[in-house]
């Protein structure tokens, strides 16, 4: 029992620790990143490795609680939620007439893998 | 050891109240603040274990449906998620 | 009724979760207006196949498992970018196909590829989905076309568009 | 410094740096989205402190309905704010760095109670009967004299029952007054024919909103 325990709190912390890290690589990539859809891949992070990891982390802190059912809830809502308004973030952008930078074209499901010359780069 | 987590998430949210400023566009400013709702709900659920009040909970849960609704009220607002409009229109000037 | 009494116990579960207090008078109120939600829902038409999806319980699980590793691999590419230098980006619009016949599949489709980090769906159509990537590899993983296969696998084959 | 100090502190500067980001600007939605995350800010900052009631109040009708408040307002009238004279905005900056000293002076003042001290009057007067009657008392299992398991709904749903009536009926007249004036205006712009009410001239005026 002693070593389930010691192998959950390094697990928890480790958790913890991956999924604050993750969170500040996604918000700087948000401020990184160039133009709105770019930035949104970056959010990305943040709203599900960074949220997962983090939620996973203080689950096993719990244990088998009511708390850990709330956390599940969270998780559960963040999981449904972020992607839809994501989606709407990224349908009204286009809408609004924001085009994203590209860097190849392919419009089919095989072509245009040849070229990778750098992107145009408006950041 | 919630520090890990806190510190991280406090970065984090320093670093999208840049992007919220910055802009330029108004759709930065929407995923920016959608990000610091997902954080902010992230920080609350730390902040309650790193209290010893895990049933602080109860609010994260309410942000994390909260902040969802507003997200999707502005965007709502600036009528972009117009569904019902037919999508070929966009289709043809995709880049 | 099956649907609506599945969602009254579904209701009623997150509410006892919820609220961690269980005498007589407040599990009552709670009783109340989980059936007060459920016969709004019924009025408001919703409890069908696509308000309340039952049929799903048993594939879905599966599913998330494995969108959860695609989701943690796809983050490790993201975070590569992210800390990579800047002409590692290779942001472009490709067309993903979309095969799944209902609506909770599609839908199911295009929140898994904004889900998974590295894509984001931007237009949804009926056969396809436009979706902005971020790089030509998180791009290259989505053509293969596996995730429209398993959400079509987990929405089952022979299922109807909108009701039953 | 404790722990909530700390994160009090990193809450607090972001929110100052919110509030100056929300003066300077003068793009309106770009203030709009600012008072989210302020409204982000303050409620983790009222978790911090304990106020988890007023942080439930917060995420609800700070991040919330506000939010949408605003946007509607900002539908009536223009998204960019004018510049105020230069006169006006020194009597402004004199207001608030005025009031803002004397909210400060007044911290520094030895007799204010320290933040939780058990002996100020808002912990002495009535609280205590209101605690002693809906929480049970140590390990006695005697019933307790309200049933509500909340402290702050029993206060503002049985102690100050009639109180919470009527703001309820105040809020709620109010609410439909505002419905109804706004629902006419927008029922007669649709009613003239030959005119697009919403979409497209909305969604090119915010496509120009960049700064």
């Amino acid at each position: 029992m002693e070593i389930v325990n010691h192998i959950l709190f390094y697990a928890s912390w480790a958790l913890l620790a991956a999924g604050g890290l993750l969170c500040v690589i996604g918000a700087f990539g948000l401020v990184r990143f160039p133009e709105t859809y770019t930035r949104m891949h970056a959010a990305g992070v943040i709203d599900t490795g960074g949220a997962l990891l983090i939620l996973a982390g203080l689950m096993l802190q719990s244990g088998l609680t009511l708390e850990t059912v709330k956390l599940a809830l969270i998780m559960f809502f963040l999981l449904f939620t972020s992607p839809t308004a994501g989606y709407a973030l990224a349908r009204g952008t286009w809408s609004a007439g924001h085009r994203p930078i590209t860097h190849t074209r392919s419009d089919a499901r095989t072509d245009g893998h040849s070229d990778s010359a750098g992107m145009t780069d408006d950041g | 050891m919630f520090w890990a987590a806190m510190i991280g998430i406090l970065v984090a949210l320093a670093l999208a109240l840049v992007r919220a400023i910055a802009g330029p566009t108004v759709y930065d400013r929407i995923l920016a603040v959608n990000s610091f709702g997902t954080l902010t709900v992230l920080a609350l659920s730390v902040i309650g274990f790193l209290m010893g009040r895990p049933d602080f909970l109860d609010i994260a849960l309410v942000y994390a449906l909260i902040n969802f609704i507003g997200t999707i009220a502005v965007l709502k607002f600036l009528r972009y998620g117009d569904f019902a409009r037919a999508t070929q229109a966009d289709d043809n000037d995709l880049v | 009724m099956l649907r609506s009494f599945s969602m009254f116990m579904f209701l009623l579960a997150v509410w006892l979760l919820l609220s961690g207090h269980y005498d007589m008078l407040i599990v009552g109120f709670g009783l109340l207006s989980c059936l007060g939600v459920v016969l709004i829902a019924r009025r408001m038409d919703i409890v069908d196949r696509e308000g309340h999806p039952i049929h799903l319980t048993w594939r879905a699980p599966l599913y998330w498992l494995w969108l959860g590793w695609e989701i943690a691999k796809s983050n490790w590419a993201v975070i590569k970018v992210i800390l990579g230098p800047r002409n590692r980006l290779q942001p472009q619009v490709i067309r993903a196909t979309a095969s799944q016949e209902t609506d909770v599949g599609l839908v199911t489709f295009a929140n898994s590829i904004t889900l998974t980090p590295g894509t984001v769906s931007v237009l949804v159509n009926r056969d396809w989905i436009d979706v902005h990537a971020l790089t030509q590899e998180t791009a290259d993983g989505l053509m293969i076309g596996d995730m429209n296969q398993r959400v079509c696998q987990m929405e089952g084959t022979g299922a109807k568009r909108k009701g039953d | 410094m404790t722990v909530e100090e700390i994160i009090n502190i990193v809450l607090l500067t972001m929110l100052a740096l919110t509030a100056v980001g929300i003066a300077r600007l003068r793009n309106l939605f770009a203030v709009t989205m600012l008072s989210g995350i302020y409204s982000l800010l303050s409620a983790s900052i009222f978790v911090v402190l304990d106020a988890v009631d007023v942080a439930f109040t917060e995420a609800a009708v700070g991040a919330g309905i506000t939010t949408v408040l605003l946007l509607g307002t900002l539908m009536l009238t223009d998204r960019e704010a004018r510049d105020g004279s230069r006169a006006n905005r020194a009597g402004a900056m004199i207001v608030v760095v005025a009031l803002g000293g004397a909210l400060f002076y007044a911290t520094l003042d030895p007799m204010m109670p320290r933040f939780g001290d058990p002996r100020t009057p808002a912990q002495t007067h009535v609280a205590p009967q209101y605690l002693k009657d809906t929480v049970p008392q140590g390990s006695s299992k005697e019933p307790v004299k309200v049933g509500i398991p909340n402290v702050v709904t029993t206060v503002l749903a049985s102690y100050r029952g009639y109180d919470t009536l009527g703001e309820t009926v105040v809020i709620f007249t109010a609410g439909i007054a505002v419905l109804l004036l706004l629902g006419q205006r927008r029922r007669r712009r649709r009613d003239t024919p030959g005119q697009n009410p919403s979409g497209n001239k909305d969604a090119d005026r915010a496509a120009g909103a960049e700064d």
